[in-house]
């Protein structure tokens, strides 16, 4: 393929080549195939809690970032065994309309791509070890979210809720 | 015994450093190893609810024990996406 | 842009080009600006109901699909006034692995690109003037599912349902 | 008056060609043109209960009253997606 499924990267982000790795064809006998794929980018906002954005830093505590990608992608095999998911998260400096996070995610049928993909970043944004400083007109300020514990069940259980499932 | 400290975002910018080695007794928690770093860096305290940890780039917890070399990181609150 | 948000067309999907057309900043004073795209693709699965797939081919009545897919935009920009959708289906023969039908979403937050997404794939399921006839290792058949009717009120309710809203 | 009728998918098949001209009385409706033409192509039947119709490329109701010239499609469930 080329392309990592999980990966921690500054350079920009090409949703088509984590398309491409989540649905090229198995080799598996009675593979389905692949029917759905639903894709996520989250991208750098103009406005943000009504201050106008210039530029985001993000920084990220890799190794352990990649873990917890592995993690989110056990949990997603664990839940829709027969969806694949690639996951890529940029770090360094982002402009307005840049994108920080692409996700994809292939399935048999469309209900575990898109529900999978919801999965993946809401447990992004719960445990990915990823700060991002908000450069504004005016000033700068870290953003600061949840509380990163992969172990909190009522946090999954959020993800799962915000997933439909 | 030494370990290595590693912070990040605000909780770097407070202490004004990425990585920190410090002693800290045989046996110690993460917790102990917090413990220290708010005494020689107050505002650290303003995390003490909201900080995560891990230990050699695992997700550890503040009850967990530390052993010399260890690679401790305090995290604040993420917001990745 | 150059890219029609809504489209019927012969030729291979092309996801970016719906994404940019989303994406791009407005001249709209206050436009929070894109924090968000979803996306989701339908493809010509090697497995349906037991049977092995050869080809797939699509036909669309085509000026009353653009009013579908017309009607489909409407009624996302009533339930979702700051995403904006791109839709393009493909027709004639699509092989396995190919792209059928290409959505993109944007919106200033997650939640609302993921729900009008699913919402749009849903309508377009159910109202768009489109027929696929399936050829499988030993025939081929036509395949029907909903009745389209776009005043349907309980589809439209099914749709939002799906949608997770 | 003269119309046109549409036909996609099976139903097309059923009738063989993906467009008939019919004469159809004034002030006929969609459903008289439907009527007639499954008296013609009694296969057509097997759609009474789930064809969907547009005249002109609008989505319209067997109750619709047709005028002269006007195009009107039948619609086996679709299955687009």
């Amino acid at each position: 393929m080329g392309t990592p499924q999980l990966a921690v990267t500054t350079e920009p982000l090409e949703l088509d080549s984590l398309i491409a790795s989540v649905s090229a064809p198995t080799a598996l006998d009675g593979d389905p195939g692949v029917g759905a794929v639903n894709s996520f980018l989250g991208l750098v906002r103009r406005n943000n809690l009504g201050r106008s954005v210039l530029k985001l830093e993000y920084e990220a505590y890799e190794p352990l970032a990649l873990r917890a990608f592995e993690r989110i992608a056990e949990e997603v095999a664990d839940r829709w065994p027969e969806a694949r998911l690639a996951l890529h998260h940029r770090t360094g400096v982002l402009h307005v309309g840049e994108v920080s996070v692409a996700i994809a995610v292939s399935s048999p049928h469309r209900t575990d791509a898109f529900a999978a993909c919801r999965y993946a970043i809401e447990r992004v944004k719960q445990i990915a070890p990823i700060w991002k400083r908000e450069f504004f007109e005016g000033g700068d300020v870290w953003i600061e979210g949840a509380t990163a514990d992969p172990d909190d069940a009522a946090a999954r259980e959020d993800a799962y809720r915000r997933a439909c499932v | 015994m030494r370990v290595t400290i590693r912070l990040f975002a605000r909780l770097r910018d407070i202490v004004g450093a990425a990585e920190l080695d410090r002693t800290t007794p045989d046996d110690a928690t993460v917790q102990r190893v917090w413990h220290d770093l708010v005494a020689e860096f107050p505002d650290a305290a303003a995390y003490a609810g909201s900080v995560s940890v891990a230990v050699n780039a695992e997700y550890a917890r503040m009850e967990t024990t530390v052993r010399h070399g260890d690679d401790i990181a305090f995290l604040p609150p993420v917001s990745g996406g």
